[in-house]
C-alpha cells in the first residue's frame, strides 16, 4: 500500500514538476529525493497509533484470487486425491451459510427463487472426527501397548485440542479457504472444517488414506513431546504402585541415594526406587517428595515405553512401507 | 551488522515438514507485470516461454498472472505459514526469473534470518545428559571428614 | 550538477538528513544509554560495535574451540585421564571425531564419552608395551627397567 | 537410559555439589589448584564462563598445611593500606600464626581469574583451621577428593622394626662422635 503511495505520489510530483518549469533539464536531477517521504511516514505512523492497525481482510477479498484453483492446488500440494466437490463442501461452515442467507434477505434477494444451493460442512466435520479418534486411539495403542486408557485417552485429546489443529490447519493454508462468517477464522470453526477435509478425504480416498494424512500431519505434532507434559498425572507413586501391583511385582521402595547441598537453598537429592532389590529407576528433584514423585514418573515411562530414547515413530512413505512390508512377507 | 543487533533464530521447519510427507510450503505466486515497461521485458518473455511449465511442475501453486501499468514487476509469494515475500524481478532475463521462482519454491516461508546453529535436534540425549553423579561411583551414605572414619 | 532554475536548486539542498540518521539508528537501538537516541554517539558506537563483529567473526571459531576443550577435558579427568593423552591416543586409533562432537558426546551422550575414554587408555597402555619391548634390554644397554 | 523431565534434568545437571578436601600435610599451591578448577567448575563438561557453574569447596585442616623449603620464612605477603606509609610486608609464618586460614585462602584466590566471578567464587570456598565442621556443612558434603601428596611418616611413627630393616649405607666407627 504504501509502495504503491509512493509510486502515485512520485508520479503527481513529477507531473507538477512538469507544469511548474517550463523548460525541464532538471527532471534527472529531481528524481529519486523523496523528501516528502519523512513527514508521510510521520503522519502514517500517527495515524497508526491513533487508530490502530487496520482490521485483517480475508484473503479472498484481496486481489488475484481464484477459489477453484485454489482449491484445486490445495488436493494436490498434499499429495492427495480429493474429489473437489466433496472439498468444497467441507470448507463451507454452517456459519456462513446463515450469514450469506442473512445477507440476501437483506439486499432484498427472494430466498425462493435465488436459494442458496450448498450443503454444510456438520456431516463431514463429524465423520472426520469420529475418524480421527478412532485412528489415533488405535494407533497409540499399537504403538504404546502398554498405555493405560486414561494415557491413550490424554494423547489424543492433547492431538484433537483446538490449539494443536487449528495450529495444523492454519499451517496448511486451510484457514484462507474455509468459509466462515467472521474473520480471522474462530478456532472452533477452523477445527471443525479441519475435521471435515479429512471427512471428505476418507469418502473420496479411503480411510487409509485419511490415517495417512493423519499420521503425517497430526502425529508429527507429537515429536518432542513429554508423556507427563500431555497426561497430568497428580500421584505418580499412586499410579506406579497400581501398575506393579496389575503386573504382580512386589512394591516399589524409595530410597534416597545421593544428594547435594542438603543443608542449602539449592539441594538435590536422587531418589531410587527399588523393588525386589531391583532399581526400577531414579530421578532427581529439589525435594525429597519431588525426587520421590520423578523417580515414579520416570519409573512409568519405562514401564510405557515412552521413554526419551524410544524408537523414533515410523514416518516413511506409505509405498516404501508395503514395499517393506511385502519384503518381509517374502523372507 | 552485529549479531546482537540483528534477529536471529533456530534452525525449524513448519510443521515438521518432511518428517511425514514433503509438502511444498509455497501456496500461492502471483507475477506482477508491465504490459510496456521497459523493466519487465524479461517477465513478458517468461510468461510467454515458461509459466504454463512452471504451473504445471507445481501444481501445489496457484500462479496468477497479472499486468497492471507498473514500472517495477515483481512476484509476490505466499507461503502456507502464512508469510508473504515480494521479490522485485525488474530488467531481470526469462532465465533469471525463472531461477527466482524456484527459489522461492523451495523456500519454507520462514523470515530468512541468522541461523544460530546449523543443526537442530528435539531429543539430544540418548543415554541421559551429563549431571554430576553420572561418573561417580555410588557412594553410602554421606561424606565425613577422614579421621572420623577411622574411629 | 547544474541547475538550472532556482526551484530546483533549494530542491536539491542536499540527502534527506533524516534517513540517513535513521539507517545508522537502526543498528544502535539496542544500545544502553543515550547512545541509542543521540546520533553523535551512536555513530561512534556503531562503528566501534561493527569492528568488533568483524573481528568477533574470527575470535569466535578460537573461543569456541578453547572451549570445547577446557568441556573435553573436563569429561577426560572424570575418567582418570589428561587431554593430550586421549587426544593422542585417539588420533592414534584413527579416530576421526572432532572437538565440538568430543564435547557434545561428553554432555549429552556420557556412555559413549566413557568408552572413548576406554579406547584411549587401551591404546596409550598398547603404546607402553610396545615401548618397553619384551622386557628384554637391548645388547649393551643397562636401565633401570631392569632392576625392578 | 534415564528419561527425567526436562526441568528435573536441568536441576540434576546444574546442581552444585559440595567437595571436602583434608590440607593436613599437604602443600598449600597443589590444594588451591584443586579448589580453584572446582570453584570455577572447570570439571564439569558443561563448563561455560558465563553460566555459573562452579561447586563448593570445604578445605579443613588448613592450620595444618606444609609449605616445602623455607617458605615459612621467605615467602612474604604484601600488602597496601591506600595511607602513606601504608605498606605492609609479613612472613607465611606471621601471617599463619595470626589467621590460620589465610596462606590456603590467598593461594586460592591468587589462582582464580581476576574477573567479577571471582569473589563470588570465593564465597563458595569454606576454610575450617581444624578438621571440625558444623553440622549444616557437614550435611552438605557429597564427595572427599584424594589428597594431592602423600602424608610423609615421622621418623617417630616408625616401629623399631622396620627401622631395623631399613638398608645400612654406612656403620659409623665405634670413636664416631654424634653431634
Amino acid at each position: 500500500m504504501a509502495a504503491g503511495y509512493m509510486l502515485n505520489r512520485s508520479a503527481l510530483t513529477l507531473r507538477l514538476q512538469c507544469q511548474l518549469v517550463s523548460r525541464s533539464p532538471s527532471l534527472t536531477q529531481v528524481r529519486e529525493k523523496k523528501r516528502w517521504m519523512k513527514a508521510y511516514t510521520h503522519l502514517m505512523a500517527k495515524k497508526l497509533k491513533l487508530e490502530g492497525p487496520p482490521p485483517p481482510k480475508p484473503r479472498w477479498q484481496q486481489p488475484n484470487w481464484d477459489y477453484h484453483s485454489e482449491v484445486q492446488a490445495f488436493s494436490s500440494r498434499l499429495h492427495e486425491n480429493f474429489s473437489l466437490e466433496l472439498l468444497k463442501i467441507a470448507f463451507i461452515n454452517p456459519c456462513y451459510l446463515q450469514a450469506e442467507q442473512d445477507r440476501r434477505k437483506q439486499l432484498g434477494v427472494d430466498s425462493e427463487t435465488m436459494a442458496l444451493a450448498l450443503k454444510d460442512n456438520l456431516q463431514l466435520s463429524e465423520k472426520g472426527a469420529g475418524l480421527t479418534n478412532s485412528f489415533l486411539t488405535d494407533w497409540c495403542r499399537t504403538s504404546f501397548p502398554n498405555l493405560p486408557h486414561e494415557g491413550v485417552e490424554c494423547i489424543v485429546g492433547h492431538l484433537t485440542s483446538p490449539s494443536v489443529v487449528t495450529y495444523v490447519a492454519r499451517n496448511l493454508g486451510i484457514e484462507d479457504l474455509t468459509m466462515s462468517a467472521e474473520f480471522p477464522v474462530p478456532d472452533e470453526v477452523l477445527n471443525s472444517t479441519f475435521m471435515a477435509v479429512i471427512g471428505a478425504l476418507e469418502e473420496s480416498g479411503g480411510a487409509e488414506r485419511a490415517a495417512f494424512f493423519l499420521r503425517d500431519f497430526l502425529l508429527t505434532q507429537l515429536i518432542g513431546k513429554d508423556l507427563f507434559d500431555m497426561w497430568i498425572v497428580v500421584n505418580p507413586m499412586g499410579l506406579l504402585v497400581e501398575e506393579l501391583t496389575k503386573r504382580n511385582l512386589p512394591l516399589p521402595e524409595p530410597r534416597l541415594i545421593r544428594s547435594a547441598g542438603a543443608s542449602t537453598v539449592l539441594p538435590l537429592y536422587f531418589v531410587g526406587l527399588y523393588s525386589d532389590t531391583k532399581l526400577l529407576a531414579q530421578g532427581p528433584g529439589e525435594t525429597l517428595v519431588g525426587a520421590e514423585e520423578e523417580a515414579a514418573r520416570v519409573a512409568l515411562r519405562k514401564l510405557y515405553g515412552y521413554t526419551e530414547n524410544r524408537r523414533p515413530f515410523d514416518f516413511s512413505p506409505q509405498q516404501q512401507r508395503q514395499q517393506m512390508l511385502l519384503q518381509s512377507v517374502s523372507q | 551488522m552485529t549479531s546482537r543487533g540483528t534477529p536471529s533464530r533456530f534452525l525449524r521447519s513448519v510443521l515438521q515438514n518432511g518428517v511425514g510427507r514433503y509438502v511444498c510450503q509455497l501456496k500461492r505466486v502471483s507475477i506482477i507485470f508491465s504490459k510496456k515497461a521497459q523493466g519487465s521485458l524479461g517477465v513478458r518473455d517468461f510468461i510467454e516461454e515458461g509459466v504454463v511449465d512452471f504451473a504445471k511442475n507445481n501444481p501445489g501453486t496457484v500462479v496468477y498472472v497479472s499486468p497492471q501499468p507498473c514500472r517495477v514487476p515483481k512476484i509476490v509469494a505466499e507461503y502456507l505459514n502464512g508469510n508473504t515475500k515480494e521479490e522485485l524481478v525488474t530488467n531481470k532475463t526469462s532465465q533469471q526469473v525463472l531461477e527466482v521462482l524456484t527459489k522461492l519454491t523451495d523456500q519454507s516461508g520462514l523470515d530468512i534470518i541468522r541461523i544460530r546453529k546449523p543443526f537442530h535436534t528435539d531429543s539430544p540425549s540418548i543415554q541421559g545428559k551429563w549431571h554430576p553423579f553420572t561418573n561417580r561411583p555410588p557412594s553410602a551414605g554421606f561424606i565425613r571428614p577422614q579421621n572420623q572414619h577411622a574411629e | 550538477m547544474v541547475f538550472l532554475t532556482l526551484s530546483c536548486w533549494i530542491r536539491n539542498r542536499g540527502p534527506d538528513r533524516f534517513w540517513k540518521v535513521q539507517e545508522l539508528l537502526k543498528h544502535a537501538r539496542h544500545f544502553r544509554g543515550r547512545k541509542n537516541r543521540c546520533y553523535k554517539l551512536a555513530v561512534l558506537a556503531v562503528r566501534r560495535a561493527f569492528v568488533y563483529s568483524t573481528k568477533g567473526r574470527r575470535f569466535k571459531k578460537r573461543n569456541m574451540r578453547t572451549l570445547w576443550i577446557t568441556r573435553i577435558a573436563a569429561a577426560t579427568r572424570e575418567h582418570g585421564m589428561k587431554y593430550p593423552v586421549l587426544i593422542h591416543n585417539l588420533t592414534k586409533c584413527s579416530v576421526q571425531l572432532n572437538r565440538r562432537v568430543m564435547s557434545d558426546l561428553a554432555i549429552t551422550e556420557p556412555r559413549t564419552f566413557l568408552s572413548l575414554a576406554k579406547l584411549a587408555r587401551a591404546r596409550q597402555q598398547e603404546g607402553f608395551q610396545a615401548a618397553l619391548g619384551d622386557g628384554k634390554e637391548p645388547p649393551g644397554v643397562f636401565s633401570r627397567v631392569m632392576l625392578q | 537410559m534415564s528419561s527425567f523431565s526436562r526441568s528435573a534434568q536441568q536441576w540434576a545437571t546444574f546442581a552444585r555439589s559440595w567437595f571436602l578436601i583434608d590440607a593436613r600435610m599437604q602443600p598449600p599451591g597443589k590444594i588451591a589448584t584443586m579448589c580453584s578448577v572446582r570453584l570455577q567448575g572447570k570439571h564439569k563438561p558443561i563448563y561455560h564462563a558465563l553460566s555459573d557453574c562452579g561447586d563448593h569447596v570445604v578445605v579443613i585442616n588448613s592450620k595444618h598445611v606444609a609449605f616445602s623449603g623455607n617458605k615459612w620464612e621467605q615467602k612474604v605477603y604484601s600488602s597496601h593500606t591506600g595511607f602513606p606509609g601504608g605498606f605492609k610486608q609479613v612472613t607465611a609464618a606471621q601471617l599463619h600464626h595470626k589467621d590460620p586460614k589465610a596462606v590456603v585462602r590467598l593461594a586460592v584466590y591468587g589462582m582464580l581469574p581476576r574477573n567479577l566471578h571471582r569473589r563470588t567464587m570465593m564465597q563458595r570456598l569454606h576454610i575450617f583451621p581444624e578438621d571440625e565442621l558444623p553440622d549444616d556443612i557437614r550435611a552438605n558434603l557429597t564427595e572427599e577428593l584424594p589428597q594431592p601428596r602423600e602424608i610423609p611418616r615421622k621418623l617417630s611413627e616408625y616401629t623399631q622394626e622396620e627401622i631395623d630393616a631399613f638398608p645400612r649405607l654406612w656403620i659409623p666407627p665405634e670413636d664416631y662422635k654424634m653431634k
